[in-house]
């Protein structure tokens, strides 16, 4: 595993520079920069002047990226231009609201997906099958925005049962940090989830198929077991590989449910320092993400191999 | 043949009575098994055999009980021991599975679970019908030991990948015998293996059914595999058995005109190659289209007006004889009549140049790797020379993996060569740039194994073949007559043309690869394994058709095959190939008739031959399995395996040190052992 | 009264402790209660109150001002505060990077001299009507430490609170200070100030009393703390929302189109659906109580589509197409919504073009917003000679491109006039001006609004909405 | 069964892709999928003459709940919102129509690219992987803040967001078809890169495409809305259904019906191409 890793490590290093460049030069390419932030909208062209001379701003692109690039080979991400303290610091002091609705809805999505996935990719009478058809056509199609918006008229406002928006630290009140996630978790989780149930369905469905659920049925297996040791256990490599991508997919969605649920998250930093045009937390964030993505992929890679004795990370 | 075959036991193991299953696919039907009837008795083996769809799987697990949906049993009986088992309750015939009935399907790579220890495969045949763990892993020790597996206490916790197919086809017998069954059903089991693998399976099962009296019935549709190993059989057409009886019996005096044609289009190893296949015409029936009356009157040279609107029932012939045949039960001949034929003649190397010449080619088939690794080489092919003549069939036999496609490939340009040259038509092509490429596609072309995936389903036979005229440079109105032309040159009609390759039956499309190759006017044709997706009465008709084209337009073929019968059929001279290098070559006499390589033996040797009665005993059946070319053995790459190698006779070190080069041998032909002629076949 | 408790308010912008010296949403709720200012002006009589000035004696030609400081004044740091720190402080103000609205009052300062620690003394360029809203505006840090402020580490004022801890984006702690000089002040142990930038989640915090007062809440927002007993709304500072057009482009070079456009606007509409009435329906930018202010100027620009159609007539200019810049902000896209509505209807073609507020503001500051924009300036509670200075839509540079010898003398006999009387004049003369050339008129001023929960008592605002916590205590 | 011609073998000869795909809307999933569409489709092109008023008629009577008169209510500015939500589906679907096939057209370049040269698939590959990293919406929202907000932002935005899922899917296509028989039979006849990637890779990506091109509409229609409700999407006063949305949700407390009803339209929405997509799929791999 060690050296799958290695041997993958030049091609992450190529990937993180070209999105390094992309991050940081996307974010300048847009009208307006962060002085305007501190400067306020009031100010007078010389304030604006003097703030962007105070900053920084006004060094050569190429030589601001190359301080970024190297400060962060010696651990410096970088000062927010808006909070003035070390970017990591600014990611630290979000990054808990984020991971605990990410998992959360990975916990969710993961119970729920395997769930209406094993149902469905079982032998069932019809109705059942119509009933999870609907049910996971209806996740799939209705996107985490959606469904939080509906799970907000429903649960938030027709019949209070839980909080809408806001949060609340874990660690400070787990039991009401509970119910302030609870709905934008599930909101991000129940796509997901639905795209999961499916692959597994496929999966299994396709597994059923196979030669070996024929011997195992031709030694006197019986149905139950069929399904549990044959079945599921040849599809679970689907399944972990869509948990993968998914996992990603979750991460992009906390961005609108952390809009739509005003929660401050690593979401909302994006979206702040988008519109303060805080260049220095955006492309760590967007640099973190890519890196992320590469990851998990990576991940859910190993897992795989553990699952699938025919997957070897080394060849 | 084993000294078992005693008269049987008055009360049948195993009895089928009247069997009729149905898919139910919306609005139609299909019949797949129609009336099937037969007797198992204790201690013997029946043969059913028949074509691809002639219903002998649904057969088998309409006994089993397994169906695949919408299958189902619309009457009959299954008495196992007198119980019928189709009137049983699930739960009670989920007992019956694997402890009195066990099973062997065809494809050993899928009939593992991939994911499970092989050793907790077995174990859990014992598991589920009640054997404590520890006592069901005991017994999976044993019974690995007893298929044959080596170093048990290591394998048992290997996963199936990995085995190789011979391996994992033993564990499948394991499982199947762990709870000492009474019946086993195999389903064609040494299908997807190499003859050198089939014998150790085939041998495996006789000592099984020697040693443990166990009852089986043996699904096949290699009439060689009949003759070496069942005492009965079924004959299956088009779901309905047309002929049942002993197997000595059968193959002596066939009474259906099918089984009689069946045991012609087979080509036989010790044929002297000049005589013609008798081809059955046409193609096995849909069960869907199922023809009226009897369903082989459309291919039957005999029938008469009564096969076309009356299905004959199944009349006994005599002693523990039957066959459904109208000609038959009157006591006419059934023996096929000679289609017209075409003579072979074998063709003597003539003075001319070689269209193909290969010079010590070596092919590396490792991946590249990426950007930043590097992969050690694996040569597929390493260090082959040989020369293909004008008008003459080279053949090409060896195991799977040994490098046949990967050799073709190379010639095609498809893969790099990685050393020695490669000449067509004198020139060299080697660095395969822009105009050797060009010379080479004009001169040689490609025939592929699969029919059904060398045709782009999206795109009309015309249009396939159109594609080839384009390159060559005909176009417009010529190109659409001769698109006509060359369908009706493989015996297709001109409304083929607008046609899916999903409305042609294999043998069709194999037609249209042919006509296809045969758009740029060629000089060469490589086929490689062009027949062995095709059924056997099939098979002869594109034999035939090659043969035909080789006389008519001159055509020399590289003919790629690991069937000796059907290369020795066709070809003017044999190379016989083993990991990755030529270990004999010489005319198909010489290497047939007389083989100086012990691999040639062997492969040989292997090789059911439809003859009941033949003594197996001296056979040369190879143990183990071919090594991979990513790590050739040092010196001669056969001395693994060799019969009459270091690994038997530990005096001969030389195999060890020293690869022996190709060269001439007493009787004509080259072979490269340093023992050439030593082992040969001891053929009754 | 006893000392002890939490006390946990609402605000929807992060904190910008870099701009202390500037007016920023993100300090309003919390600042005054770090930091103290000379003076405070009083909402209710608009007199100047002393604070951390004892006294001050402007001089008989109003040219310069002597400052006694109290002397029981210390830093959170327990520095006494001197009249060095006050020069600081106000020559901090002054340089350009502080970005304080109110620093060009500073530079108007001749000089200022340090008569001894707790004397200061302050000469004018001219005389200098406003100069307590400078003294409004400005807070006296510690000359120690106000460089490293920018990440929160050292926020050292002189009020009743310290400013303990800041995550930013999340919440911003304040403690009390011990060694305050008042004793019956600062009654909560602390003051947690979270950050909340949705409203729906402030309004939610607010009925679980998670928090006790909400800042930065929109009318639509408050409207049903209204009704509630349970809660106080308390109105204070607030932001005008002008509709300014570039003089410089066709057809908005003609004065007609102009006023045909301030005409066609239904400012009551506005007014009713987008603050729904809490806001005041104006055409100035004067806050009603400054001198000079008068209903019938107020209401010049009454919605009359009639007039304005036949103005437009006039001018030719039917048909003509405005492009109107309007920042991402809901409020402006409602408002502008409702203008586009109202100048369809009297004949032209406004067109939005939407900018992403950083965009806006870049382009606001340049003065560079093409032919029609839809501002905001959350300044109400400035002095008019204030806000002729520091109002974009005023100030030399505006985006209108209005500046002329006329406007240049109307404006500077408006920042001469020393009294009321004078000051009242002035402003007339200048409105009247304003309104005829329409280069840029006030749709609505909207108060801010402040939700303060039953039971909390000593709640007080200042004139430009500012949070004054020292006497806040629960009941 | 027996005597019967084999089924109409003209028709299927002529076009058996299309009569695959007609196939879909055969089972009852496809049925409903297509209805829906029908019915939305039609509702927005219709809009114009069903509400010849349009959709910016202002009136006093702001925030009034459901009624016959206005099924969905009244918005801020007094308008109708089922009318809006109506010219908004019509702003979705024309933004849809749009960016879609573009995108679709674009990607599947982009993931057949390695049929011209192994090299160039490889770095388009990567490129494409790299867009997918990108977080959520952080790459739309650049790409509008570069471009300037507006339909041609939104419509990059969407485009480049479908590059990757497009790209994949043909990409997966070429991969698996790239070794097929007859691919390599063209390649020995000695058939053009060009004309193998056309003929014969590409007829069998475009299943999975236009399968993905099915539920990339909903994708299309949701970064819109999601724009919007950042407040970077379309410009007043044309409505879209995430500029009501993200309206609706500053009065979800006062008026929760303002957003009940574009919501349901955008869950309609979805769930038509869904069921579309989900038909067509099954059709698709039926072999
Ligand atoms: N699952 C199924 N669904 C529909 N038809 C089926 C199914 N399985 C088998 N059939 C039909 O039954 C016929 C007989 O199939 P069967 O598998 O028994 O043939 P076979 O003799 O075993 O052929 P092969 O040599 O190819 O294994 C087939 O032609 C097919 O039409
Ligand atoms: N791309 C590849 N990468 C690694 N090994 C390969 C590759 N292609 C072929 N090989 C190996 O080369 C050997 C020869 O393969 P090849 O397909 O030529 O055998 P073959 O004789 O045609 O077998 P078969 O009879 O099964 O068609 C095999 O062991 C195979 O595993
Ligand atoms: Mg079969
Ligand atoms: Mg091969």
């Amino acid at each position: 595993m060690i050296s799958f890793l290695l041997r993958k490590l030049p091609s992450v290093a190529v990937v993180a520079l070209i999105s390094s460049a992309i991050a940081f030069i996307l974010p300048r390419l847009a009208p307006g920069d962060p002085a305007l932030a501190i400067a306020g909208s009031d100010a007078t062209p010389e304030q604006l002047a003097a703030v962007r001379e105070q900053m920084g701003l006004s060094k050569p692109l190429i030589q601001q990226y190359l301080d970024w690039m190297f400060g962060m080979f010696r651990g410096d991400f970088g000062q927010s231009f808006i909070m003035r303290r070390p970017v990591t610091t600014v990611i630290g002091s979000r990054l808990e609201s984020t991971l605990e609705l990410a998992f959360l809805a990975m916990l969710l999505m993961i119970a729920i997906g395997l769930v209406l996935g094993v149902l469905a990719g079982s032998p069932r009478s019809k109705w059942a099958r119509v009933v999870l058809d609907i049910m996971t056509t209806l996740f799939l199609a209705t996107p985490p925005f959606l469904t939080g918006l509906l799970l907000i008229l429903f649960l938030g406002i027709f019949f209070p049962i839980l909080p809408i928006s806001g949060e609340v630290g874990f660690f400070e009140n787990p039991w009401l940090a509970l119910q302030f996630l609870i709905l934008p978790a599930l909101a991000l989780a129940l796509p997901q989830a639905a795209i999961v149930a499916r692959l597994l369905q496929t999966a299994m469905n396709s597994a059923r198929g196979e030669d070996y659920v024929d011997l195992a049925k031709a030694k006197g297996v019986s149905p139950g077991r069929i399904t549990w040791r044959h079945v599921l256990r040849n599809s679970l490599g689907t399944a972990v590989v869509a948990l993968g991508l998914r996992a990603g997919d979750l991460l992009a969605g906390a961005i609108v449910i952390e809009a739509i649920f005003a929660r401050n998250g690593l979401g909302s930093l994006a979206v702040y320092s988008v519109q303060s045009r805080d260049y220095m937390v955006l492309q760590v964030l967007i640099l973190g993400a890519v890196i992320l993505a590469v990851f998990i992929q990576l991940f859910s890679e190993i897992i795989l191999a553990a699952l699938d004795p025919r997957i070897r990370l080394e060849s | 043949m084993i000294e078992t075959r005693q008269a049987p036991a008055t009360q049948p193991l195993l009895r089928v009575e009247h069997l009729s299953t149905t898919f139910d696919m919306g609005n139609v039907s299909v019949r797949a098994v129609t009336d099937v009837s037969f007797d198992l008795y204790p201690g013997r083996v029946l043969g059913i055999v028949g074509e691809s769809g002639s219903g002998k799987s649904v057969t088998a697990r309409s006994v089993m009980r397994m169906l695949r949906s919408p299958g189902q049993v619309r009457e009959g009986q299954v008495l196992l021991d007198g119980e019928d088992l189709l009137a049983i309750p699930e739960r009670e015939m989920q007992a019956i599975r694997g402890k009195k009935i066990a099973m062997v399907f065809q494809d050993p790579q899928a009939a593992l679970n991939p994911v499970m220890r092989v050793g907790d495969q077995i174990a859990e045949a014992l598991l589920v019908h009640g054997t404590s763990a520890k006592e069901a892993r005991k017994r999976a020790k044993a019974l690995l030991a007893q298929v044959g597996i080596p170093d048990v206490e290591r394998t048992i916790d290997q996963f199936p990948h990995e085995f190789s197919g011979g391996m994992r086809q033993r564990v499948v017998i394991a499982i199947a015998l762990a709870n000492n069954p009474t019946l086993l059903i195999a389903d064609e089991p040494t299908t997807a293996l190499d003859v050198t693998i089939q014998a150790q399976i085939l041998r495996l099962l006789a000592q099984l059914r020697l040693e443990l009296g166990i009852s089986i019935i043996m699904i096949t549709h290699d009439m060689g595999v009949v003759a070496e190993l069942c005492d009965d059989l079924v004959v299956m057409y088009g779901g309905r058995v047309v002929e049942k009886g002993p197997v000595r019996d059968v193959f002596a005096s066939p009474r259906h005109p099918y089984t009689a044609a069946l045991l012609k289009a087979v080509p036989r190893l010790d044929a002297k190659g000049d005589e013609a296949l008798i081809a059955i015409p046409g193609s096995p029936p849909v069960p869907l289209r199922l023809p009226s009356g009897c369903a082989f009157h459309p291919r039957c040279s005999h029938a008469i007006d009564k096969c076309f609107n009356d299905t004959p029932p199944l009349s006994s012939m005599g002693d523990r004889r039957e066959s459904a045949c109208w000609v038959a039960a009157a006591g006419g001949n059934v023996e096929p009549r000679p289609t017209d034929e075409f003579g072979r003649h074998r063709r003597q190397a003539s003075g001319a140049a070689p269209t193909l010449r290969l010079d010590n080619v070596r092919t590396n088939v490792a991946s590249s790797g990426g950007l930043f690794s590097k992969t050690p080489p694996v040569y597929a092919v390493d260090g082959i020379s040989l020369e293909v003549f004008p008008g003459e069939t080279l053949g090409l036999v060896g195991e799977s993996g040994c490098g046949k496609s990967t050799l073709s490939r190379t010639i095609m340009g498809i893969n790099d060569v990685s050393e020695g040259r490669i000449e067509v038509s004198g020139t060299d092509v080697t660095s395969m740039d822009l105009a050797a490429r060009n010379l080479v596609a004009k001169t040689i072309q490609y025939v592929f194994q699969d029919p059904f995936a060398s045709l782009n389903p999206r795109r009309t036979i015309g249009q396939s073949i159109l594609e080839a005229l384009e390159v060559v440079g005909v176009t417009g109105a010529e190109a659409d007559n001769r698109v006509v032309a060359l369908l009706i040159r493989v015996g297709l009609s001109e409304d083929y043309v607008s046609r899916y390759p999903y409305e042609l039956s294999g043998g069709q499309r194999q037609r249209v690869g042919i006509a296809r190759a045969l758009a740029a006017n060629p000089k060469i044709l490589i086929c490689d394994e062009p027949v062995s997706a095709l059924d056997v009465s099939i098979q002869a008709q594109i034999i035939s058709l090659l043969e035909e084209l080789r006389d008519e337009l001159g055509l020399g073929y590289l003919f790629i095959a690991h069937d000796l019968s059907v290369v020795r059929h066709i070809s003017d001279r044999v190379a016989v190939m083993y990991l990755g290098r030529i270990v004999e070559v010489g005319t198909a006499e010489e290497v047939y008739g007389n083989p100086q390589h012990p691999y040639t033996v062997a492969l040989l040797s292997s090789t059911p031959e439809p003859k009941p009665d033949q003594s197996t005993e001296h056979r040369v059946i190879l143990t183990g399995d071919m090594p991979s070319p990513a790590r050739p053995p040092s010196g001669c790459r056969f001395r693994t395996r060799c019969p009459i190698g270091p690994a038997f006779r530990s005096d001969r070190e030389i195999c060890n040190r020293q690869s022996p080069e190709l060269a001439a041998t007493a009787s004509g032909q080259k072979a490269a052992c340093h023992f050439a002629g030593e082992a040969s076949l001891a053929r009754g | 009264q006893e000392h002890g408790g939490i006390l946990t308010i609402s605000q929807v912008a992060d904190a910008q402790p870099v701009a202390l010296l500037a007016l920023r949403a993100g300090n309003t709720p919390w600042i005054r209660n770090v930091f103290e200012t000379l003076t405070r002006i009083d909402p209710a009589t608009f007199q100047p109150q002393p604070v951390l000035a004892e006294s001050w004696t402007l001089a008989e030609d109003g040219l310069s001002m002597t400052i006694a400081l109290r002397s029981d004044v210390t830093f959170h740091s327990g520095r006494p505060m001197t009249a060095e720190d006050v020069k600081f402080s106000f020559e901090t103000a002054a340089l350009p990077e502080s970005t304080s609205q109110v620093g060009f009052i500073a530079r108007e300062f001749e000089s200022m001299d340090v008569v001894d620690d707790h004397t200061l003394n302050i000469v004018f360029k001219r005389p200098l009507s406003n100069v307590f809203d400078f003294f409004e505006e400005t807070y006296i840090v510690d000359r120690d430490t106000y460089d490293q402020r920018e990440d929160g580490s050292q926020v050292i004022g002189t009020g009743p609170y310290t400013f303990a801890e800041w995550s930013p984006g999340a919440s911003i702690t304040l403690k009390r200070y011990e060694d305050y000089r008042v004793e019956d002040t600062a009654w909560f142990d602390e003051i947690e100030v979270a950050i909340i930038p949705d409203p729906t989640a402030t309004i939610a915090a607010l009925r679980s009393t998670r928090t006790q007062i909400a800042t930065g809440l929109t009318p639509r927002d408050t409207l049903e703390f209204t009704r509630n007993p349970q809660f106080e709304v308390v109105e204070t500072g607030g932001t005008m929302y002008p509709l300014g057009v570039n003089v410089g482009i066709a057809p908005l070079d003609n004065k007609l189109v102009r006023q045909a456009i301030a005409y066609a606007v239904d400012r009551e509409r506005i007014n009713d659906q987008v603050f729904l009435g809490t806001g005041t329906v104006t055409d100035l930018f004067w806050s009603p109580s400054a001198p000079g202010y008068t209903d019938e100027l107020a209401s010049h620009y009454s919605y009359d589509p009639e007039k304005a159609k036949g103005l437009i007539a006039e001018a030719g200019a039917e048909g003509a197409t405005i492009p109107i810049v309007v920042p991402a902000i809901p409020s402006q896209r409602s408002i502008f919504e409702i203008v586009q509505n109202n100048l369809r209807e009297v004949g032209l073609i406004p067109e939005a073009v939407v900018l992403d507020v950083a965009d806006f503001d870049k382009r606001q500051v340049a003065g560079d917003l093409g032919a029609a924009f839809l501002l905001l300036h959350g300044q109400i509670g400035f002095s008019s000679p204030t806000l002729l200075s520091s109002l974009p839509s005023l100030r030399e540079g505006n985006p209108s491109g209005f500046w002329n010898d006329d406007y240049v003398a109307l404006r500077e006999a408006m920042l001469a006039a020393t009294t009321p009387e004078a000051l009242g004049e002035a402003t007339t003369a200048l409105t009247e001006y304003m309104l005829d050339e329409a280069y840029s008129t006030v749709l609505v001023q909207a108060p801010g609004q402040i939700v303060v929960a039953a039971g909390l008592e000593g709640v007080e605002t200042s004139v430009r909405g500012g949070l004054i916590l020292a006497g806040a205590y629960e009941e | 069964m027996t005597d019967t011609a084999p089924p109409n073998r003209q028709k299927a000869r002529l076009n058996p892709v299309l009569s695959r795909y007609l196939q879909a809307f055969v089972m009852p999933k496809g049925q409903i999928g297509l209805g829906l569409v029908i019915l939305l489709t039609a509702l927005a092109l219709l809009a114009p003459v069903l509400f010849p008023g349009g959709y910016d008629m202002q009136t006093r009577d702001s925030l009034l709940p459901a009624s016959w008169a206005h099924p969905f209510g009244t918005d801020e500015l007094g308008r109708d919102i089922f009318v809006r939500s109506i010219y908004g589906l019509r702003t979705d679907l024309a933004l849809a129509a749009t960016a879609v096939p573009l995108s679709m057209i674009i990607g599947t370049f982009l993931g057949l690219s390695g049929a011209l040269s192994p090299r160039l698939g490889s770095l388009v590959q990567r490129a494409l992987d790299i867009i997918v990293g990108f977080p959520g919406l952080i790459l739309a929202i650049c790409v509008v803040l570069v471009v300037g907000a507006g339909w041609t932002a939104l419509l990059v935005a969407i485009v480049i967001g479908g590059l990757p899922g497009f790209g994949r899917l043909a990409r997966a296509t070429f991969l698996s078809q790239q070794h097929r028989e007859y691919v390599v039979a063209a390649r020995t006849l000695g058939v053009s890169n060009w004309k193998i990637m056309v003929r014969h890779i590409l007829p069998n990506a475009i299943d999975p495409i236009i399968v993905q091109g099915a539920v990339f509409v909903v994708a299309a229609v949701f970064t819109e809305a999601a724009l919007s409700i950042v407040g970077l999407g379309l410009q007043p006063p044309e409505p879209s259904l995430g500029i009501l949305l993200n309206v609706g949700m500053r009065y979800i407390t006062m008026a929760p019906f303002y957003i009940l009803g574009p919501t349901l339209i955008l869950v309609l929405l979805a769930l038509a191409f869904s069921l579309l997509a989900d038909a067509l799929n099954s059709t698709v791999n039926r072999k």
